[in-house]
């Protein structure tokens, strides 16, 4: 019964220990390392301090890191720049807030029922499509110059990723598990809260992110149209003056602003998503 | 090995009481070109315990989920009528990935039911007679193949059904959990005498679980054999030979273990 | 609240009934600041509903269309886009700018050093803006065509930033921005060319139909008074302005508001509009030629009802 | 042996026929109906058409669809559309395809190796968060105001979609899947190939159809930079003069553009994505 | 149940050639505070067949993820070693659902192998002996659960392994598809010698394929029994029963199909 051996040949895997490796390849990028996502801005940090300190880059059309903290340090203190920032997180929220019920409401609506479907989905892809920048006129028209008019496109910009990510995450859920609740005779909003919600949750946290920027950065046009504060109003008057640090401030704000907020989206879709065994976890 | 089941099949009528619990007539569903349900027709009385055999592929499956009503799209047509609370065990073992293991159990069911009885306590008992007591927090990806088919198990005998569809709910269970399992099934069907259809490959299983045996041939019922024991039954049972012996022939193997008639 | 109409052609009505208000544009917070600095604010008659913040000529022209706007400060060209936009406003105050407000600024490097040597260059232009009517004009004065230049179609926030990157020849800039501008590349040999052009007109204008309600045209009658001191006190009180305004509202220096500053017009609110009305006929004009807009009655863009009231406010020395 | 029965309530269900009916209750949408998606947008046509037609539009403000269709004609055979479509298309599609590979490239190098994430994942969210036409005037000095600069901008635009989309799908790949690449020793190439690609692809058309639209509505601001056609001017030049006719067709196409291109890449997708068993299918 | 497999547990010693196939010292594996792999000491010499069972959930698929160098990221320590060609059957049939079944069966075989045979050949071949003849170009999600891991032994047979792990491979398999999937592993292991570790819940199944049966127990390899019987082995065989009955009591399975020792 002993058959001649095949030429195999033995690699000896000692685990645990300093040396210990496993023999199969990984394909997975391996365990996550905490705030390594943090390492390609500040290279990008360090390479332009190390420009500016060298004076490779004209100060005029790009100023020296400390040049635009120093700036931020004194508008902070002495200028407009916290007024500004409030107001501007203010507008972002409350257009946030609205565009991602908006979204949500609209994208279960057409995913789970063909004549919503028939209503929304193509009307939102015209709508998607529109440029909103060509609407601000016909907004204005409806809505006046306040609040409301900016807070409604903050909305449409909001809501136009969360629908999308959304509608496409649930039409894709598991046939299966749709079977699991029709047999377990699962209410239609049974069906939503505990199937279709978190099955959809890691196409919906894409949305998300997607949102939580586009809301800060429809700011800087709409912040230019009847606004006297607020962080999109500061660069446009930086714009006005030919204040490059002031605008390079701005960026920088939004740019940090941007980072955190996807860090803290990300951190929650950990924690939502901790039953997922995927190719980064 | 068509001609030997149908030389096989049983010609025992089975005893139909007024009302059948289940009831199939001229059955069809076919995938494309593929007849895979091909007229069956089929009475299963309240309360009896039916176990189905058949081949691999020969659309075992595609008659529970007929029977389970979640077959809308496939082309087909036929008389069905099943009681309202219809419990399934589906061969995959179908927890929701992002409900941990008791949520899974729970899942539908209100916080007290009728009878006041809290849902949670009675999922955990459940849970432990499948042998998962502690398990109840996991994520259903950390569960072993066998424990998520328990798991499955346990969501549907906390939901106390009229009729229940188990799709090989024992395939990934050693010897001494699946006798177990057997003991639990059979005393929830002493409870509450529910109407079970149970697909199994295990002729032994169907043999000693089962008053009535059905295979499924090429679309058709080939074989309902009424097994008529007296439970607890055992496996050393002579008795059960007979039946295990036709049921295997009717599957085309020997009682040696060998195909039966070549190929 | 409405009030009674008023027909185009019959006097101004001399009372003002309570609750009448307006909403006033005051671009960038300064119109608001200026009255409330100069204590002017307390002399309004009626109320202002609101001051929104809008400056840019579309953006005046949609917030009349949406009725959010009832009177605006701009300068001559939007009038005519409103006019040739099929939307009827008019004029109800005026004060001309003698001096010059746009330079010619060169790239840097350029050997370019008047107006006629603009043959062949590529010039900044954005022509729904006084940048780019300011462009023609000179152009025009110095004979030569459209034709003769290339025009690169520009809005005005980026002309700095082409300049810079070298993309154009020629920007006109404010004459603020030019200093800045100056500040940083006239090391780099970058320049300004002056120009005799001016933008002359800074005037105050509402919707007609604002005017066709007989209780807003008299709250507008009541308003350019008070427009006109603060214009007036504006000037008059520079380091005020620069301290109040610039610094602490708009986040730049002492030394560049002072720069600012130094370089603003006398406030000139003459009691006949015939020079005014002359000078936007030959925007016409020149407009229609270029093919931008048609020709039509500059006489139509006025409410010759107003046109003394702005220089009856203030004294004599503002008035010529 | 018989047990006392319980109430059942047995329901008959005939099917096949014209009554027969599935007694479980279906809780996904149901089967597709071709073309539905087309009622939305069409409804709203009608009813802008009925109100131009009764009279209750103002003409200035909305012009009726004859009106605008007849300005279309107008342009189309008499005017500039014709060059303006092709420029805008080109434009487009240059940026677009740009776009499209950068944004496959870091996704893939960012969600397969953690080094990639390091490097890559920050850096675009900062980029992300930054508001693009807040960097026009840096980008005007790194490449002029020419064609390049405007295809670097919509590549931009279209890019972070794309990548989004691609690396929170590949992130999400079943882990089950990776082990069997491993096993089967898979080359890293096939693994992306023929494991990570396919199993991305559901996520990687919802950022297909964002980017697809990015590139077409970033034209309207960028088309007013030193361009001389192109449907961004076209509007531009329309707003400078008040042409409302000229403005709404701009939109109309934008509208029908973008609603036939996402209908394409639907169609593409739901090709690709046969084997899918979901609740949409 | 522990001391009873315990004392049941083989003394016999294993015949370890002088370099084995595989070799796992001292392998430990837990999840958080469950110890699931206790210390695991095994050599399988090479073209050895082997079957392991033991409890639902009692670390055999732990054990085969680990020899597989799948566990990267579980906790544990000890030495291993095992040949550079090995092929993996899932406990779930793992097909990747968007590639039709061919594709699944010759996922990352070059086009043509070292002899210049053609990989679609033999993969349609390998299907055909699964019974999968002219499914080649069916989605994964449209074959019976039977089909997909018959699919799933296929491609891990056109794969020519020096080690095959096969988790329950049969366990969704009717008797007589059972039966032909074993003669087809026997032929593969009879062609290529192999050595196979094979993890199964049907005792007979243990007996009639292998060289060599384990049963793991607590962590640790609680049983080590060679069958020492020529191939090819008839379920009928009277030898087969002593095995089988030393088997389900090292599982706490009495002989009539009761849990041994109460419970
Ligand atoms: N969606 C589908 N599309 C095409 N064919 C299908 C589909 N579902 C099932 N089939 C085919 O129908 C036949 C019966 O399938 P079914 O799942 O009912 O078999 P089964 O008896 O349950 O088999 P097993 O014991 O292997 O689970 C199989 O041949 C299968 O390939
Ligand atoms: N990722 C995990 N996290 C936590 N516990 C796990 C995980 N994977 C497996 N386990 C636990 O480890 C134990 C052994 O699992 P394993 O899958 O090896 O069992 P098994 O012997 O293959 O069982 P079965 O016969 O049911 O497939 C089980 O109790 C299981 O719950
Ligand atoms: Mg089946
Ligand atoms: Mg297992």
């Amino acid at each position: 019964m002993p058959a001649p051996a095949p030429a195999t040949t033995p690699v000896s895997v000692a685990r645990g220990g300093p040396t210990g490796r496993p023999r199969t390849r990984r394909l997975a990028p391996g365990p996550r390392r905490p705030y390594a996502r943090l390492l390609g801005p500040l290279l990008l940090l360090a390479v332009w301090a190390g420009a500016s300190g060298a004076g490779l880059l004209d100060p005029r059309v790009l100023p020296a890191p400390w040049t635009v903290l120093h700036t931020g340090a004194h508008l902070w203190t002495g200028g407009t720049l916290r007024t500004d920032l409030a107001t501007s997180l203010w507008r972002a929220a409350q257009g946030f807030a609205i565009g991602l019920a908006a979204g949500v409401v609209l994208a279960l609506a057409a995913g789970l029922s063909r004549t919503g479907e028939a209503l929304i989905d193509g009307t939102v892809q015209v709508n998607r499509a529109v440029p909103t920048l060509g609407l601000i006129p016909l907004f204005i028209l409806w809505l006046g110059i306040g609040e409301t008019f900016k807070v409604v496109i903050i909305a449409i910009v909001v809501y136009i990723p969360v629908y999308l990510n959304l509608h496409a995450a649930l039409a894709g859920i598991d046939a299966r598990y749709v079977e699991l609740a029709e047999v377990l005779r699962l209410s239609r909003w049974q069906f939503v809260r505990q199937v279709v919600i978190p099955g959809a949750l890691p196409g919906f946290f894409v949305g998300l992110r997607l949102a939580v920027t586009g809301s800060w950065l429809s700011l800087v046009v709409l912040e230019q149209i009847n606004a006297t504060n607020g962080l999109g109003y500061l660069m446009f008057q930086a714009q006005n003056y030919g204040q490059t640090d002031v605008i390079v401030l701005g960026l920088l704000i939004y740019g940090v602003f941007g980072f955190a907020s996807d860090s803290a989206v990300r951190l929650l879709e950990r924690r939502v998503l901790a039953w997922r065994r995927s190719l980064s976890s | 090995m068509a001609p030997l089941t149908e030389q096989l099949k049983a010609p025992q009528p089975t005893p139909t009481p007024s009302r059948p619990a289940v009831r199939l007539t001229g059955l069809t569903r076919s995938f494309g070109a593929r007849t895979v349900l091909d007229g069956v027709d089929l009475d299963i009385p309240a309360g009896q315990f039916v176990a189905l055999l058949g081949h691999s592929g020969s659309g075992k499956s595609t008659l529970l989920r007929a029977v389970a009503g979640l077959d809308h799209d496939t082309a087909g047509s036929g008389e069905l009528s099943t009681p309202e609370r219809v419990s399934v065990v589906f061969q995959d073992s179908r927890l929701l990935p992002w409900r941990r293991v008791l949520d899974n159990v729970l899942l539908g069911t209100p916080k007290r039911d009728a009878e006041g009885r809290d849902a949670a306590g009675r999922g955990r008992a459940a849970l432990a007679e499948v042998g998962l007591a502690g398990r109840e927090n996991a994520w259903p990806g950390q569960l072993s193949g066998g424990e998520q088919q328990r798991a499955a198990l346990a969501r549907s005998l906390v939901r106390e059904p009229e009729l229940l569809l188990a799709d090989e709910p024992f395939g990934a269970l050693d010897a001494l959990t699946r006798i177990r399992m057997h003991t639990l099934l059979r005393e929830l069907w002493q409870r509450h005498h529910p109407s079970v259809l149970l697909v199994t490959h295990d002729v032994d299983e169907a043999a000693v679980l089962a008053d009535r045996v059905l295979v499924l041939d090429h679309g058709r019922i080939a074989v309902d054999l009424t097994v008529d024991l007296p439970h607890p039954r055992s496996y050393r049972d002579p008795r059960l030979g007979e039946y295990r012996e036709r049921l295997l022939a009717a599957l085309g193997v020997r009682p040696d273990g060998e195909p039966a008639g070549g190929n | 609240a409405s009030g009674p109409a008023l027909s185009s052609s019959a006097p101004l009505p001399s009372s003002l009934p309570t609750g009448t208000s307006l909403s006033v544009a005051s671009a960038l917070g300064a119109q608001q600041l200026q009255l409330q600095l100069s204590g002017l604010i307390r002399q309004i008659p009626f109320t202002v509903s609101s001051w929104p913040n809008i400056a840019a000529g579309p953006d005046v022209i949609n917030a009349f269309r949406a009725h959010s706007l009832d009177l605006a400060n701009n300068a001559g060209i939007p009038p005519i886009q409103a006019h040739y936009q099929g939307y009827d406003a008019r004029i109800v105050a005026l004060d001309l700018t003698r001096k010059p407000s746009y330079l010619f600024a060169t790239k840097p490097h350029s050997d370019i050093r008047t107006v006629a040597q603009f043959a062949g260059r590529r010039l900044a232009f954005s022509q729904g803006q006084a940048q780019g009517v300011v462009l023609l004009r000179a152009l025009h004065a110095a004979g030569l065509k459209d034709s003769d230049v290339q025009l690169v179609p520009l809005t005005s926030d980026q002309f700095l930033t082409a300049l810079e990157a070298g993309q154009v020849d020629i920007a006109p800039l404010a004459i603020s921005q030019a200093l800045a501008y100056l500040n940083r590349y006239a090391a780099d040999g970058a320049h300004t060319i002056d120009t005799a052009v001016v933008d002359l007109l800074n005037l105050l204008w509402a919707p007609a139909e604002v005017l066709a309600d007989a209780d807003k045209a008299a709250a507008v009658a009541a308003f350019v008074p008070i427009w006109a001191k603060g214009l007036v006190w504006v000037y008059e009180n520079p380091s005020v302005w620069e301290q109040e305004y610039y610094v602490k509202t708009q986040n730049i220096s002492l030394a560049q508001a002072q720069q600012v500053t130094a370089l603003s017009n006398k406030p000139l609110l003459p009691p006949s509009w015939d020079e005014a009305i002359a000078w936007e006929q030959q925007t016409i004009d020149l407009l229609a030629q270029g093919g931008y807009v048609k020709s039509f009655r500059a006489e139509t863009l006025f409410d010759r009802r107003f046109e003394h009231l702005a220089a009856a406010a203030v004294p004599v020395e503002y008035r010529s």
